[in-house]
């Protein structure tokens, strides 16, 4: 399983790094989005996950409290993605917004554009 | 006092929701706002008050048990934090009435700015890692709509540069929280220093400490990731630059100083030579920085950077006479850069423009503007009577009674390149010919400078007692094992 | 160019997606689910609208003030934070028990509250940030004095 | 669909979802349903149109039983060693002339055998374009289609 | 009894959700390969989501695995018909088995017709060409 | 009984996830990859209802259901994408 997630994560950085050094403005918030999910994958594998429960606590249960995932990391990660959702909308506004002025969103074009 | 803390965060969410229901009626926007902010600086200086005595303050949101939950700390560092925040955001929100003319995107300013500052007061506040990154999102995301304010080209380009670079940046916080976490199974601030001291040196959590130390210095400006301050001062609107000066880079300091003393204060030990180097590049790179510029924001831009670096140093040497040194001069650092770019907003809004050799004969066209940038200029480059001079005496006596003398001498050396700065800079603007006439500006701005700036005077006249409170906060936050206690006593 | 079938299918899509964000928005306090899952929700099937349908007749069906959906959302939550300073500290949440008639007995949370501006939030931002995107506004560019 | 309806419609939904078939769960789908429909009181047009009952249960287990003669089709299609298809895209008249039954005509036809539906053609004669995978079903489609009496 | 059949609806639909894979990737053109995804997927998904609420012998599971089911029902030809559409107007791009195509000379028309102005297309029924076994 | 079965129908599913990623990669025209990812996301859709049997988690069942609808309109958002090149006219 730490394998699995360990692949996913490189690969995620992997991608993201490659998209982020592109000029296309739409590439490099692409990029970056991976790498921000990269990141969330880690905080829940640096949790317990391997073969625990979910962990929401129901009534009646008699589930061992121990074989629960550890639930702090995925409340933490609710709340990184939210936040990384908030940016990626911003950036992307602002890259319409400059795809607006000058009609392309390429950053060698804009710098060239603007002299 | 312990239920007041999250006031600071809670006032200023409120008042940026209100600000915003009235975005219609300007006149209530403004009266509102102020209101706020006022009564925001009352609270953060009753808590300085209250902080004075050397005890702290904890506040747990929806009271759960210790090591989970948010928590909101206040000790003395916090306390000073937040009333120099409060007064500068204040003073800026007075000068932005003057310097925005009327129906110029202010419905969304009066929002922006309280929101910055509720992330602003949080990162001061908060007691878990986690949370400061929260607040510090908050308070960038505000910081990036604000910095594309005009939505012109050159604002576009930079807000996307800044936003990128601190993607990044939070993306290794981010990267950090989960190695923090996977070795020590906590977030809290006092329990991590309890428990990253059970487990001892070991190169994975030098290796944390270090992304953190570049997460916040990416916030400071630091050595390799300062290049987004230049250009985010020039060319952002003026208030918002002095914040960024006055407020957000101090908000990285803030947390470097958090992780070296109370967080990772061993894996930090190991790290110091690699601050010190940044600390001295980023005090080189400033001080060379201004030598070719021709605008005034952007002299003042590189002006900051090599402060940051003085301050850096300062937190580098790792005793308490450095740590008080460092926060002196951020004391000091804050009001001063603050006034300044005020003041340089000022004279762009008499004259129109911030080109220097465009200006000339300031000090005939617009005595008070250049009287005041006259004061900051003098302080920055360290003349005797002002506030300047006693940061950076305090900062040389710190490293020379540690034995840094190679170092030491090279912050003397670069005292003298910005002593040669500041001057023909000065020289350009005040006594220069050329330019054209001078115009008006509304009696707010010059209040608000002024206010700023008369603490150059007021701190350089009073340094004994500013002294000693440095040296209180820098004896409190040098002894993690008062933190701690407090926060289990408390909790 | 436009597809009845799409046009069609997507108000009925709109219907159950709605019912499903209530759903997770009433799920429960013991049970994961909660406004911001069912902000994205709902946010979804509105985007599928203004798809299926062009931005204009999207404007024209749903004329919903978005921002104050926001506005009064993040005040809802934060009030209800504030509530919490009554019984002790910020955000803690109390419990009551609501006999209401027809419906029976009902479990409340002041956490619930939150979750409701949690959701006005989510909803008004997606929606804000999706109209201006799609309506082309063309301001006059207003140049700042610059350095 | 009259309003009433469909606020019933929607409260039955919403047992559903519950899996709970408390009165108090029912009265609180009517609750969300009168929001809901508040809410989306714009988007109402004047075409509401429904079948009869008998119609629809028919219809249901005609097309499972279409479904099921659809995937045995594709899976004997995909599985023989050489592919048997003649595709095409074919043009067939329909008697369906309201958007919703346009609609259920072409969603049910892209699951029954050897057709997808690709357009519609709202004018004279109103047609499905629908691309078939072999040449028999061409005229299974036309059959399929002539079963459709305009509800 | 309960677990025999939903044990048998698992494997069957898992079966046709394999069979849908192995069309889109055998299949020569793109209306071809979305009958095999469409039909098969939503007939595979049908038996494991039966196999669900055998499973659990739940109401809640079993009326929201319907309500999942009927939802596949009624998006997934319509996604189909929507990326059928789009693929055909992006460029045919139709497999050299293709016997028959009507909808291109209709969308000629619709073209025509477009830079003509709005003109009744009256009597077009037998318009469709058969062109010859390319 | 009905665990072995899933066991297998993962394995299943999981083979016909890589065969959709096949195409997904080749496939010669955009519209192909459409089809390609729309099936994937299906294939995701079985998986979280096989998990939710093996687990007994009756969570799972919801997120099909909102799975489904965000790969509908995904799906939808991309179609229309490809026609007009633009997403809402």
């Amino acid at each position: 399983m730490i394998w699995l997630l360990s692949i996913t994560i490189g690969f995620l950085v992997a991608t993201g790094a490659y998209l982020v050094m592109q000029r296309r403005l739409l590439q490099v918030i692409l990029g970056f989005s991976l790498m921000s999910h990269a990141a969330n994958v880690m905080i829940v594998s640096s949790g317990w996950v391997g073969d625990g429960f979910t962990p929401i606590v129901r009534k009646y249960s008699d589930v061992d409290p121990a074989s629960y995932v550890d639930p702090l990391p995925q409340a933490m990660v609710l709340t990184a993605i939210v936040i990384s959702f908030a940016v990626t909308a911003f950036l992307l506004v602002l890259a319409l917004n400059v795809y607006k002025r000058i009609e392309t969103d390429d950053m060698d074009q804009v710098r060239r554009l603007k002299g | 006092m312990n239920a007041m803390l999250p006031v600071p965060v809670i006032l200023p969410l409120f008042t940026g929701i209100i600000v915003f229901l009235f975005r219609r009626s300007q006149r209530w926007q403004e009266r509102i706002s102020l209101f706020s902010l006022a009564v925001n600086l009352a609270v953060a200086l009753s808590l300085l008050n209250a902080t004075a005595g050397g005890e702290m303050f904890f506040h747990r949101m929806g009271l759960w048990p210790f090591p989970y939950g948010i928590i909101l700390a206040a000790d003395r560092l916090t306390g000073t934090m937040l009333t120099l925040a409060a007064a500068i955001v204040g003073a800026c929100v007075v000068f932005a009435e003057g310097y925005l003319s009327k129906n110029e995107r202010r419905e969304v300013f009066h929002p922006l700015i309280h929101f910055q500052l509720m992330g602003i007061q949080g990162a001061f506040l908060t007691g878990d890692l986690f949370n400061l990154f929260v607040f510090f999102e908050v308070m960038l995301m505000s910081t990036y709509a604000l910095l594309s304010f005009y939505y012109n080209l050159d604002q576009l380009e930079m807000s996307f540069k800044y936003t990128c670079l601190n993607l990044i940046a939070s993306t290794l916080f981010l990267v950090g929280v989960s190695f923090v976490y996977a070795q020590a199974g906590t977030v809290n601030m006092a329990d991590l220093s309890v428990k990253i001291r059970e487990l001892g040196p070991n190169p994975l959590m030098l290796l944390t400490a270090f992304v953190f130390l570049f997460v916040f210095a990416m916030k400071a400006a630091l050595f390799p990731m300062h290049l987004w301050l230049p250009s985010a001062h020039s060319i952002s609107p003026t208030h918002l630059g002095a914040i960024l000066a006055g407020v957000l880079v101090k908000v990285g300091i803030y947390a470097i100083i958090r992780c070296a003393t109370l967080i990772f204060p061993q894996p930090f030990e190991s790290l110091q030579p690699v601050l010190t180097v940044m600390a001295l590049t980023t005090i080189v790179w400033g001080a060379l920085g201004t030598l070719p510029q021709q605008s005034l924001k952007r002299i003042l831009a590189y002006s900051t950077i090599n402060q940051l670096g003085y301050i850096a140093f300062g937190i580098s040497l790792l005793s308490p006479l450095g740590m008080t040194a460092a926060v002196f001069y951020i004391v000091s650092h804050a009001l001063l850069k603050s006034s300044m770019l005020l003041g340089a907003g000022l004279t762009q809004k008499l004259t129109g423009t911030v080109n220097l050799d465009e200006m000339g004969g300031m000090m005939q066209k617009a005595p008070f503007a250049s009287t005041f940038l006259l004061v900051g200029f003098m302080s920055l480059s360290g003349i005797p009577p002002l506030n300047g001079f006693f940061s950076k005496f305090f900062l040389l006596q710190a490293g020379f009674t540690q034995g840094a003398y190679l170092v030491t001498g090279l912050v003397v050396l670069m005292s003298l390149v910005s002593l040669y700065y500041n001057f023909t800079t000065y020289q350009r603007m005040a006594w220069g010919t050329g330019g054209g006439e001078a115009g008006t500006a509304p009696v707010s701005m010059y209040a608000s400078v002024g206010f700023l700036a008369s603490f150059a005077v007021i701190f350089g006249l009073g340094v004994p007692w500013v002294y000693e409170w440095s040296q209180l906060v820098a004896a409190q936050i040098t002894r993690p094992e008062l933190y701690i206690a407090a926060m289990r006593n408390a909790l | 160019m436009r597809s009845v079938i799409l046009q069609t299918v997507a108000p009925i899509v709109l219907h159950l997606t709605l019912i499903f964000s209530m759903f997770l928005l009433l799920y429960g306090h013991h049970q994961p689910g909660g406004g911001f899952i069912a902000g994205l929700m709902t946010a979804v099937g509105l985007v599928l609208q203004w798809v299926a349908f062009d931005a204009e007749e999207g404007e024209r069906r749903f004329h919903w003030p978005w921002e104050k959906f926001y506005a009064y959302g993040l005040g809802l939550s934060a009030l209800v934070g504030v509530l919490g300073l009554l019984s002790g500290a910020y955000l803690k949440s109390s419990r009551f028990e609501l006999h209401p008639p027809l419906i029976g007995e009902v479990e409340v949370f002041t956490a619930f509250l939150f979750d409701v501006g949690v959701y006005g939030v989510v909803v008004g931002v997606t929606m804000a940030i999706l109209v201006n995107l799609c309506i082309p506004e063309e301001k006059p560019e207003k140049e700042s004095v610059q350095g | 669909m009259p309003l009433a309806t469909l606020a019933l419609s929607i409260a039955m939904i919403w047992l559903l979802m519950r899996g709970d078939a408390a009165p108090g769960n029912f009265f609180v789908g009517l609750i969300l349903a009168f929001i809901l429909i508040l809410f989306l009181r714009r988007t109402y047009g004047q075409e509401r149109s429904f079948r009869r009952w008998s119609d629809i249960v028919r219809f249901i287990f005609y097309f499972t039983w279409e479904l099921i003669v659809a995937n045995l089709q594709v899976l004997r299609i995909v599985l023989s060693p050489r592919l048997h298809i003649r595709p095409g895209i074919i043009a067939f008249r329909t008697e369906c002339k309201t958007p919703l039954s346009v609609t259920s005509l072409a969603n049910s036809i892209t699951l029954t055998p050897g057709t997808l539906s690709v357009d519609y053609r709202m004018t004279i004669p109103p047609s499905l374009f629908t691309p078939s995978i072999s040449r028999s079903p061409i005229k299974c489609a036309r059959a399929s289609g002539a079963a459709w009496k305009n509800p | 009894m309960s677990e025999i059949i939903g044990a048998s609806a698992l494997l069957i639909g898992a079966f046709f959700m394999f069979v849908a894979s192995l069309g889109l990737v055998r299949l020569p053109d793109v209306y071809t390969r979305m009958h095999a995804a469409t039909k098969a997927t939503t007939f595979g998904m049908g038996g494991i989501l039966i196999a669900t609420s055998l499973a659990f012998q739940d109401a809640e599971i079993t009326t929201q695995s319907l309500l999942a089911l009927v939802f596949l029902f009624l998006t997934a030809p319509t996604s189909a018909h929507l990326i059928a559409r789009a693929a055909y107007k992006n460029g045919p791009d139709l497999s050299s088995r293709t016997t028959i195509d009507e909808y291109g000379p209709y969308l000629q028309e619709m073209k025509a017709g477009e830079a003509d102005g709005p003109s009744h297309h009256a009597g077009t029924e037998n318009s469709g060409t058969i062109p010859d076994n390319r | 009984m009905i665990q072995t079965a899933v066991q297998i129908a993962l394995w299943v599913l999981a083979f016909s996830i890589a065969l959709s990623f096949y195409r997904l990669a080749k496939g010669p025209t955009v519209p192909d990859r459409v089809v390609a990812a729309d099936n994937i996301a299906t294939n995701l859709t079985g998986l979280f209802a096989l998990f939710a049997i093996q687990t007994g988690e009756k969570l799972f069942i919801i997120a099909v259901v909102a799975l489904t609808i965000l790969s509908f309109v995904a799906t939808a958002v991309y179609a229309k994408f490809l026609e007009r090149g633009k997403i809402i006219e």
